[in-house]
């Protein structure tokens, strides 16, 4: 009975294994050493990371290879998206460890969870079948929910926590009705199967554009776009901000992956239909995030507008693959590195904005009102200058690294014909400067109210510095990111 | 190495470059910044000189070109050349650049190291724009410069400074957004080229020539500003600091103009003939109508903006009217422009730092207790006023020239700038300079001392010079102004 | 004979419904937990219809995964709603507001 | 030293002795800088006179000195026309200009402001020099602002007098309507003869008088003349742009007589002189001119009449003597108003010079009513006035005479439409001219000692800052020797010049500098009853211009000699004409409520209500609003409820939902 | 109509009635309750489809363990259910109208009577047919990278149900015994060094003036 079965090649996925191998060993020293010695889960939170990235380095050939009975890829593509989550969570780590300790939640639960929500990413990254895709969304999901409500005192972090978590859990409740659907009408979970089976013409079509609307919705809500984005703001304001900075920074590479996945790898065949619906929600998307983010006076919340905003701008690139039908390799390629290339920048920004409001912050003092950067540049001007890139480059003004994804992804939308969408996006991303700007004049035009020094670790001060002059550089030299992304899906496809 | 070959990069990266290590001194070594500083500008400006010398006038075509493939991914080149048209704007950008530092030597007391770090990225920014050839890279240059503008009008303005870098920065963006999508639409049609030079010879039909137009328009008309787009300007200019008002009137305003030189002319020429008639009506609009309210103003810095404004429409005036003389005569206009406004703002600075007070009513017989200063300022006022054998005088009587050649009428509507000029400009004169000593501060004023003399009669002798003789100024210009027209009366459809 | 149209349009409705109770439920928590678990019921409904439809395992399987995931995430569910009421000392759904704008 | 150099000289040795005097003027120290700059003016006229002779035997230049620019086949070149025209005007400039430098010694000798004013009168000069020389329109044009900046700089000398810097604003702007209209017609002739070089124009005149203007429809040399002539009427300040001269007064003397007199007024006539080629072309163009210069000779005499300020009277003396040149020009006769041109700069620098001499003896009071009985206090000055007062007149022999009454003889014959209104004007000006020119002399220099008995209710016009402080009545006493040596040197001319005229009008003196059509016959009509100066003068005593004039004089010396009661009693029963002439026909209140607060109140209009209220208000900040409203109003949809939420996605899912049904069926149909 | 399709009808009608009264339930026991009853009849339903293994899976797991937890929950919390029921009436019509809407959109393409869904035949598998050893079969081979990420998803339930609700009771006074051990001789007692004298504070002295 068990004669066709051939015992799984587990090489491609030698990332996952030691990184959850690498959690177990967190799990047993915290519970060991935890309380009178924390920085060893730390330590080793990181070192698994980088040691991931070693191992994904090494393993990486550039080949397609798919192993455990076809449900998970290796490519180049869950290669570079693996390699930027590392980074993204390593970072986020960095960042936020002064800041949890100060609040004494650098439990070690912390970095367990933090572990396997960048598990359950890689999981997604590499999924192949929807049924990985599903349980790496869950693993990672279910690790945010408890990692936004890691400080149980707050009111307001678990009424995020639990707003996420049913919102998450309505989320998941569509991607798996529309998982369901696409699985009846194709007979396969296989995201290879149902490629296929669309290009065969074999697929049950009203069934499939049904599924379709659902796993759409799923994955919207994922990306946080209109209307599926209502969690974004609450969660990112009530969480703790360096958790914040984790569920704004490395899920969306997660979350592209997701989309790429399902609907390019997947339903490729009826690209027409979720781009139609893609763009709606990207122009809504762009629309209200820039708008309602103009209200804010909590810095946090107003970094989730513009996360929904930027997710819009983002969906644009993905949704200009396909032009009236015809399937072009080279716009199509164009498009998702575009999208890919967005995300990336993004990633780069939100963590950098972040790590502002993280640098400001204290033990006892959360900077996250837009008042609390009143006056930066007096206090100090590096790090001012340093937020000031962030926010220019998110506003999308040369020379930052912002423009150019701004600048690829409407290229590929005006490649696709959607002149008039991209006139909309810029029109919005008007009225998006205006509070990128406004940060910036608190920081430069007025005086401090708080002239408390800043407290905050070398590390974090190195690697914010190391953040803003990325994004910087990249915006400078833009080419090589542009063409990794470009050759990354270019090899991947 | 060619020193020639590099010429524009140093113009473009000297100043930039040189900011740093002003940055890096920071504000409390006052007197190393500033001949730091100095020493930079003066490098900036004598690096452009050999631009002037080594100028062939008898090329039509560009000169010192440099091309450095940039972002392969997207096509975008390091592409910079001058012709005739640019090269002396850049000049007179690195020139003015000097000024402004020396106006800011011991005015500016407050972070003296940011303020003039700014004032050199600025120039090395707007030497980007005037040289770039390739759309990106003027993009590029054209967006990234708002960045330092803001930052100057926002952190050492006035007291409603605030509304006014909002209103500069926001207003500006809009126009430059939509310029974007038009630079991208080209590429598409180019199959894939953002040199500006191929643009030209790109065939289009009157449709997309028209948007193309539209999109440009806005971009460039905010910039100049042509009515009824202008209102950023007076508030800009009221609330910046003197250096800033200076940059803004002297070289700010000129990228919008060039604009229409560079792109609209030659890329949409159909279109240019098709919207010339409201190109016209609406510069004639900002003669006289900006020439209106100018009289009215109470407020010093305001009228000479609103007189920028009005001055301005002389050069889209003579861009749009289509002869040799007119485009010529708006070229110089321009470059006259530059001195004398920058003059004009200066010595309302100079006033500005004795009495703290713009208002008109607050002077009254200066001349009294500042006659050299009070010389100046009359002889600037006169050549604002267009008085023969000044700078002011040449553009605005070759546009008269060009426009009563084009239409009697458009000639006529512009001559009257001649009443208009005169009396806003003298009428100010009359109350802030000549009279009785009106009040306690006055009578206490002190004479403009060496620097501000130095500052202010070079500005004189540029102004002088101009107007007696101009010949060097237009001998530049024919051979890039034929072949421009040539290129402009060939239709692209 | 029973087809499959006729357990799709079941789950259809039970998904509905459940959709219904989040929106309806304005004031208890474990509601909005219980309708989760109906939604994701439909859901398996569907899967165990199409596998057994399509006459393929796999889709059992699927069902097999969700129904872990759902005991999973009820738990984590439920620990949330224990520390919020923790926090809150009410699990009203209106109460839950001080998050907004 | 060749010519070319001699030319160049000419305008800048006053050039260099402005400069010295402005930017070292300290340093030279009072004496250093009237000594430049009357060395400076002294070498123009010197080389003026050689050019003159050089010119008189036959040598005429025409030639650049540099390309100032090249623009679209637009050569405009800096560069000098020397022929007789510009020979008698740079005479006339440079010899009034040194009159009047030396005169300034004396009248300026206790102002701080010595040097500077010296530095303007050169600058002036070298301006006059320079507009008068040109040899084309662009150059002509310099020299007509220059002349009008400096005018502006001198009008308001003293600036800490409201009234003076009030003047000079108002003189500046009205000349700049002028120039606007100058500089429409240099547009016009630079678009269609594709050059600004007089010679060139000059010669394509006949292709010119060919065109009809594209868009106005009008023929293009009657719309260039006539904008050409709006030029003059702003700088020759002929109605109704005339409203600047009599304010100029508010400078100090010696400018009143080198440039609201002798010099810059009358470049309007000499432009449209040099511009006889075109003009002759147009006799719809020469007959505004005419019409013009008759309305402001008789109308601004009719105002001189009841002025009381001394130099008031003569300013508008000097514009009913500029009316008469413009009609002059109208009538085609443009060597005579070149003619009166030279001898009323003379007569007419007389008449400054002296009420600047008065006005000196009076410390600094103006007003004639506070005069009377000077004579004998001030018998040079006396002697010089009454030679430029009956000169003004135009009363044989003097220099006036042979110009006026040439004037009216020219429009006399003149054909050209309007020329019977203007012959009207001229004669009933020649009456008022010769009262008004003698109850200038007998007001000021006859009749009771007024001076005594002022109490020094209101200051004169000229009570600036001068050392005496006070004003007690004081013994009024004679000018020192830099005052009346110009005054007597001036004088000279000012009887003599006009028995020049034989040798001016009649000799083909210009030459082709100034030529007249075939079909305007006064010139030539004239030549042939002209039998010389003497017998000129025996016909004129026979003509009825002599007799009014003669009859003004004689009236204003029964009024004011006789029965000085008389005027009051006048006055009290012509109320409402002496208002009218005392409020100067309401011009200036018009001009003030309608021009300058007119164009307030539209630019108030269009800032607060077009820029603040529609721009700034409704479109842009407008715009800021309704995107910060619809922000407020997203916002409301986050109310922090997670039904809400849930219902939005269920909404959103709804929606993906129709539209895929939608698109399912209707790709199945 | 034969048995099978009865047996659907009835247990499809009480799985609707009882998910109906889960979300409309006035107490939350009951609801679960009645989340519970759903949870049979579907179990019946999914034996009607021969997924024998899960439809047990279903009871045992589900209604075993999750709806008790679910219970206990409820009933830990104390909950105010008068409370519960409001504004559920007036938000019904729109709910109801979305929720149609939904069934009405989702029933017309999924009833197959357009697009053919009716086409897939009904299976009948042999009677030797073990469901729950092919899935077993699949399970461990196949399936066995989610078989692991499951487990993984269990233990993060686990690891975050711990760390938010394992509460260390803070006035507790029990010992900890590994402190008790490190305490060393010098931290218990230190002695100060005192002048031997106390001067009069200045204050007092200056009172005493």
């Amino acid at each position: 009975m068990l004669n066709n079965f051939v015992t799984p090649d587990l090489y491609p996925a030698a990332p996952e294994i030691f990184l959850l191998l690498m959690a177990f060993l967190v799990l047993f020293v915290d519970l060991v050493f935890g309380a009178t010695h924390r920085w060893m889960a730390a330590m080793l939170t990181v070192i698994t990371l980088f040691g991931c990235a070693a191992i994904t380095l090494v393993t990486s050939d550039g080949q397609t290879t798919l192993t455990f009975s076809n449900m998970f890829v290796d490519d180049l593509l869950s290669d570079f998206l693996k390699l930027m989550t590392y980074l993204a969570v390593i970072m986020m780590l960095v960042y936020s460890r002064q800041y949890m300790a100060d609040r004494g939640l650098d439990k070690g639960e912390f970095y367990v969870l933090v572990l396997f929500a960048t598990l359950g990413m890689m999981v997604m990254i590499s999924a192949a079948n929807l049924l990985t895709m599903y349980l790496g969304l869950e693993l990672m999901s279910l690790s945010l929910y408890g990692l936004v409500a890691i400080d149980r005192e707050s009111p307001r972090a678990t009424e995020a926590a639990m707003k996420y978590f049913v919102l998450g859990a309505l989320g998941s409740g569509l991607l798996l009705y529309g998982m369901s659907m696409i699985y009846g009408a194709t007979g396969s979970l296989e995201i290879g199967g149902i490629a296929q089976a669309l290009y065969q013409d074999q697929a049950e079509r009203s069934a499939l554009v049904f599924g379709l609307v659902f796993l759409v919705a799923g994955v919207a809500f994922k990306l946080g776009l209109v209307p599926f984005h209502m969690w974004i703001p609450d969660v990112y304001h009530g969480a703790p901000t360096a958790i914040t900075m984790f569920v704004g920074s490395a899920p969306k590479i997660a979350a592209f992956a997701m989309a790429l996945r399902l609907l390019v790898y997947g339903l490729f065949g009826i690209a027409e239909d979720w781009q139609q619906m893609l763009l709606v929600m990207a122009v809504l998307s762009i629309g209200l995030g820039n708008l309602a983010a103009i209200a804010q006076t909590n810095i946090k919340r107003m970094l989730a507008y513009s996360a929904i905003s930027h997710m819009g701008y983002m969906v644009l690139g993905l949704m200009a693959g396909v032009v009236g039908g015809r399937v072009e390799a080279f716009t199509a390629l164009n498009a998702y590195s575009s999208a890919l290339y967005y995300t990336i920048a993004y990633v780069m920004m939100t963590l950098g904005a972040f790590g502002t409001v993280l640098l400001l912050s204290r033990a006892g003092y959360e900077a996250e009102n837009l008042e609390d950067f009143k006056g930066l540049n007096q206090r100090s001007p590096w790090f001012a200058a340093m937020m000031l890139i962030f926010m220019f480059s998110m506003a999308g003004i040369p020379f930052f690294i912002g423009f150019f994804a701004k600048f690829a992804v409407l290229l590929a939308a005006i490649k696709a014909g959607y002149t008039m969408v991209a006139v909309i996006a810029v029109m919005f991303s008007l009225v998006g400067a205006f509070y990128y700007l406004r940060v910036v004049k608190l920081m430069y035009f007025d005086s401090p109210v708080d002239s408390a020094p800043i407290t905050a670790g070398l590390d974090l001060r190195v690697l914010l510095s190391l953040n803003g002059i990325a994004v910087a550089a990249f915006g400078l030299f833009p080419d090589q990111l542009a063409l990794i992304c470009y050759t990354t899906l270019a090899r991947s496809l | 190495m060619n020193m020639n070959a590099s010429l524009l990069s140093l113009a473009i990266w000297v100043p930039i470059l040189g900011a740093v290590p002003v940055f890096w001194i920071g504000s409390e070594r006052r007197t190393l910044v500033r001949w730091l500083a100095l020493a930079v500008a003066v490098a900036g400006f004598l690096v452009t000189i050999p631009l002037y010398t080594g100028f062939d006038t008898a090329l039509s075509g560009m000169q010192f070109v440099e091309q450095t493939p940039w972002i392969t991914r997207f096509n975008v080149e390091y592409l910079l050349g001058v012709d005739g048209i640019s090269m002396p704007f850049i000049l007179l950008n690195s020139f003015i650049t000097v000024l402004v530092v020396l106006a800011g030597w011991e005015v500016i007391e407050d972070k003296q190291a940011q303020y003039m770090g700014a004032f050199l990225i600025m120039s090395g920014l707007m030497n980007g724009i005037f040289s770039a050839l390739d759309g990106v890279l003027f993009y590029v240059f054209f967006e990234a410069s708002l960045i330092p503008m803001y930052i100057i009008i926002g952190a050492w303005g006035g007291p409603n400074r605030v509304y006014a870098a909002f209103k500069f920065f926001l207003y500006t963006l809009l126009g430059s957004l939509l310029m974007l999508v038009a630079l991208i639409w080209l590429f598409l049609e180019s199959g894939g080229s953002f040199n500006i030079l191929d643009w030209h010879q790109l065939p289009l039909g009157i449709k997309p020539q028209i948007l193309i137009f539209i999109a440009f328009l806005i971009s460039f008309a905010v910039k100049v500003p042509m009515w009824p787009v202008h209102t950023w300007l007076p508030d800009a200019h009221v609330e910046a600091p003197t250096g800033g008002s200076v940059v803004l009137a002297a070289i700010a305003l000129k990228l919008g103009a060039y604009g229409f030189v560079r792109f609209s002319l030659p890329i949409v020429p159909d279109a240019a003939h098709q919207m010339a008639p409201m190109m016209i009506a609406l510069s004639l609009i900002a003669v006289v109508y900006i020439g209106f309210v100018a009289l009215v103003q109470t407020d010093m810095k305001k009228l000479i903006a609103y007189s920028s404004i009005s001055h301005m429409g002389f050069v889209t005036l003579g861009f749009f009217i289509f002869n040799a003389i007119g485009i010529e005569g708006a070229l110089v206009q321009m470059i006259s422009h530059g001195f004398i406004s920058a003059a004009m703002f200066l010595c309302v600075g100079v006033m500005y730092d004795r009495m703290h007070s713009r208002e008109i009513a607050d002077y009254g017989g200066v001349v009294n207790t500042m006659p050299k200063f009070a010389a100046l300022f009359v002889f600037f006022a006169m050549a604002n006023s267009g008085l023969p054998a000044t700078s002011g005088f040449v553009g605005e009587f070759m546009v008269i020239l060009g426009a009563i050649k084009f239409n009697f009428w458009v000639g006529f509507a512009a001559a009257t700038t001649l009443i208009l000029g005169a009396a806003y400009t003298l009428w100010m004169i009359k109350r802030v300079v000549f009279g009785e000593v009106a009040n306690d501060k006055v009578a206490k004023l002190k004479d403009i001392g060496n620097r501000e003399f130095l500052i202010l009669g070079l500005l004189a002798v540029c102004v002088l010079a101009m107007g007696l003789y101009p010949f060097p100024f237009t001998e530049v210009m024919h051979a890039s102004v034929d072949n421009l027209l040539k290129h402009v009366a060939v239709s692209k459809l | 004979m029973v087809s499959l149209s006729h357990y799709l349009i079941l789950a259809a409705i039970l998904f509905a419904i459940s959709i219904i109770g989040i929106f309806l439920n304005r004031k208890n928590l474990i509601v909005l937990l219980m309708a989760i678990e109906l939604m994701l019921l439909a859901v398996n409904i569907n899967f165990v219809a199409f596998s057994h439809y399509l006459n393929d395992l796999s889709g059992q399987l699927f069902v097999f995964f969700i129904l872990v995931v759902a005991a999973a995430e009820s738990g984590i569910g439920l620990a949330i709603l224990v520390v919020l009421f923790r926090n809150l000392s009410s699990i009203d759904v209106e109460d839950l507001d001080s998050l907004k704008g | 030293m060749g010519m070319k150099t001699l030319y160049l000289l000419v305008p800048l040795a006053p050039l260099v002795g402005a400069i010295l005097a402005g930017f070292f003027g300290k340093m030279l120290g009072r004496t250093g800088s009237h000594v430049v700059t009357i060395l400076g003016v002294a070498i123009s006229f010197v080389l003026s006179v050689l050019i003159y002779q050089d010119v008189q035997a036959g040598n005429v230049f025409n030639g650049a000195v540099y390309t100032w620019m090249e623009s679209g086949g637009l050569k405009l070149e800096i560069g000098f026309l020397i022929d007789p025209l510009t020979v008698m005007m740079m005479l006339v400039v440079t010899f009034v200009s040194l009159m009047v430098h030396v005169y300034t010694i004396g009248y300026m000798a206790e102002d701080p402001g010595y040097q500077r004013f010296f530095s303007y009168i050169s600058l002036f000069t070298f301006s006059m020099l320079m507009l008068v020389m040109s040899n084309n329109f662009v150059q002509l044009f310099f020299g007509w602002e220059a002349v009008g900046l400096v005018s502006y700089l001198l009008i308001g000398f003293w600036y800490t007098r409201p009234t003076a810097i009030y003047a000079n604003l108002k003189a500046f702007l009205v000349n700049r309507v002028g120039d606007f209209g100058f500089l429409l017609g240099i547009g016009l002739i630079a678009a269609y003869a594709g050059s600004l070089d007089y010679a060139t124009v000059f010669a394509k005149r006949n292709e010119l008088a060919a065109i009809t203007e594209t868009v106005t429809g009008w023929p293009l040399i009657t719309a260039v003349c006539i904008c050409l002539f709006i030029g003059a009427m702003g700088k020759s300040a002929q109605f109704p742009l005339h409203v600047w001269l009599p304010d100029s007064m508010e400078g100090p003397t010696p400018i009143s007589a080198l440039i609201h007199a002798a010099t810059m007024v009358t470049a309007g006539i000499f432009m449209v002189s040099r511009m006889s080629p075109l003009f002759e072309l147009s006799d719809t163009a020469l007959s505004f001119v005419i019409v013009i210069g008759a309305i402001t000779t008789l109308f601004m005499a009719l105002i001189a009449i009841v002025q009381t300020d001394i130099k008031r009277v003569v300013a508008y003396s000097t514009l009913s003597q500029l009316g008469y040149m413009t009609m002059a020009l109208g009538a085609s006769a443009y060597s005579v108003a070149i003619f009166h041109l030279m001898t009323h700069a003379f007569f007419k620098a007389v008449l400054f010079l002296g009420a600047g001499s008065v006005i000196i003896a009076m410390h600094h009071e103006q007003d004639m009513r506070r005069m009377g009985g000077l004579r004998k206090y001030l018998p040079i000055t006396y002697a010089t006035m009454l030679i430029g007062a009956i000169a003004n007149a135009g009363l044989p022999p003097f220099a006036g005479f042979f110009s006026k009454d040439s004037i009216i003889e020219a429009v006399h014959f003149s054909q050209v439409p309007g020329a019977g209104f203007a012959y009207v004007c001229a004669l009933a000006a020649v009456f008022v001219g010769g009262f008004y020119s003698f109850r200038l002399i007998f007001f000021t220099f006859h009749g009771k000692e007024r001076f005594r008995e002022v109490a020094h209710d209101a200051h004169g016009h000229d009570a600036h800052h001068d050392d005496h402080g006070h004003h007690g009545p004081a013994e009024p006493h004679e000018s020192p020797k830099v005052v009346t040596v110009p005054l007597i040197l001036l004088s000279i001319p000012a009887i003599a010049s006009g028995w020049l005229i034989g040798i001016v009008l009649y000799d083909n003196w210009f030459g082709s500098a100034i030529v007249i059509a075939d079909n305007h016959k006064g010139m030539a009509m004239m030549a042939e009853q002209f039998h010389g100066v003497y017998g000129m003068m025996a016909h004129g005593v026979t003509t009825l211009p002599f007799w009014l004039a003669l009859s003004g004089a004689a009236t204003a010396w029964f009024l004011y000699i006789v029965r000085p009661d008389l005027p009051a009693v006048i006055k009290k029963n012509l109320a409402f004409p002496a208002m009218i002439l005392e409020e100067k026909y309401g011009l200036d209140r018009f001009n003030d409520w309608f021009f300058a607060g007119g164009a307030r109140g539209l630019g108030r209009g269009l800032w607060k209500g077009g820029d603040q209220v529609l721009i700034d208000g409704v479109m842009v900040n407008g715009s800021a609003r309704v995107v910060g409203w619809i922000s407020g109003l997203v916002r409301l949809f986050q109310t922090g409820r997670i039904y809400q939420y849930a219902f939005f996605m269920i909404f959103g899912a709804l929606a993906l939902l129709s539209y895929a049904w939608w698109s399912v069926f209707s790709r199945a149909l | 109509m034969e048995f099978k399709t009865i047996l659907f009808y009835i247990f499809s009608a009480v799985t609707i009635f009882a998910a109906l009264r889960v979300i409309t339930a006035r107490n939350p026991v009951h609801a679960v309750l009645f989340l519970v009853l759903a949870f049979f009849n579907v179990a019946a339903l999914w034996m009607l489809l021969q997924a024998e293994f899960l439809a047990l899976a279903l009871i045992m797991v589900y209604v075993g363990a999750v709806m008790v937890l679910f219970l206990f929950v409820v009933m830990m919390l104390d909950i105010n259910i008068e409370r519960v029921r409001q504004g559920f009436w007036s938000n019904l019509p729109l709910g109801a109208f979305v929720g149609l809407l939904m069934v009405a959109e989702m029933g017309v393409v999924l009833s197959g009577r357009y697009f053919g869904l009716a086409n897939f035949p009904a299976q009948n598998l042999p009677a030797d047919y073990s469901n729950t050893k092919e899935l077993a079969r699949v399970l461990y081979t196949e399936f066995a990278y989610p078989f692991e990420i499951a487990s993984v998803i269990l233990l993060v339930a686990i690891v975050v149900a711990v760390m938010l609700t394992l509460r260390r009771r803070k006035d507790t006074k029990a010992m900890n015994p590994a402190d008790q051990i490190a305490v060393k001789a010098k931290d218990r007692m230190r002695l100060v060094k005192m002048a031997p004298e106390v001067e009069l504070p200045v204050a007092a002295k200056k009172g005493g003036e």
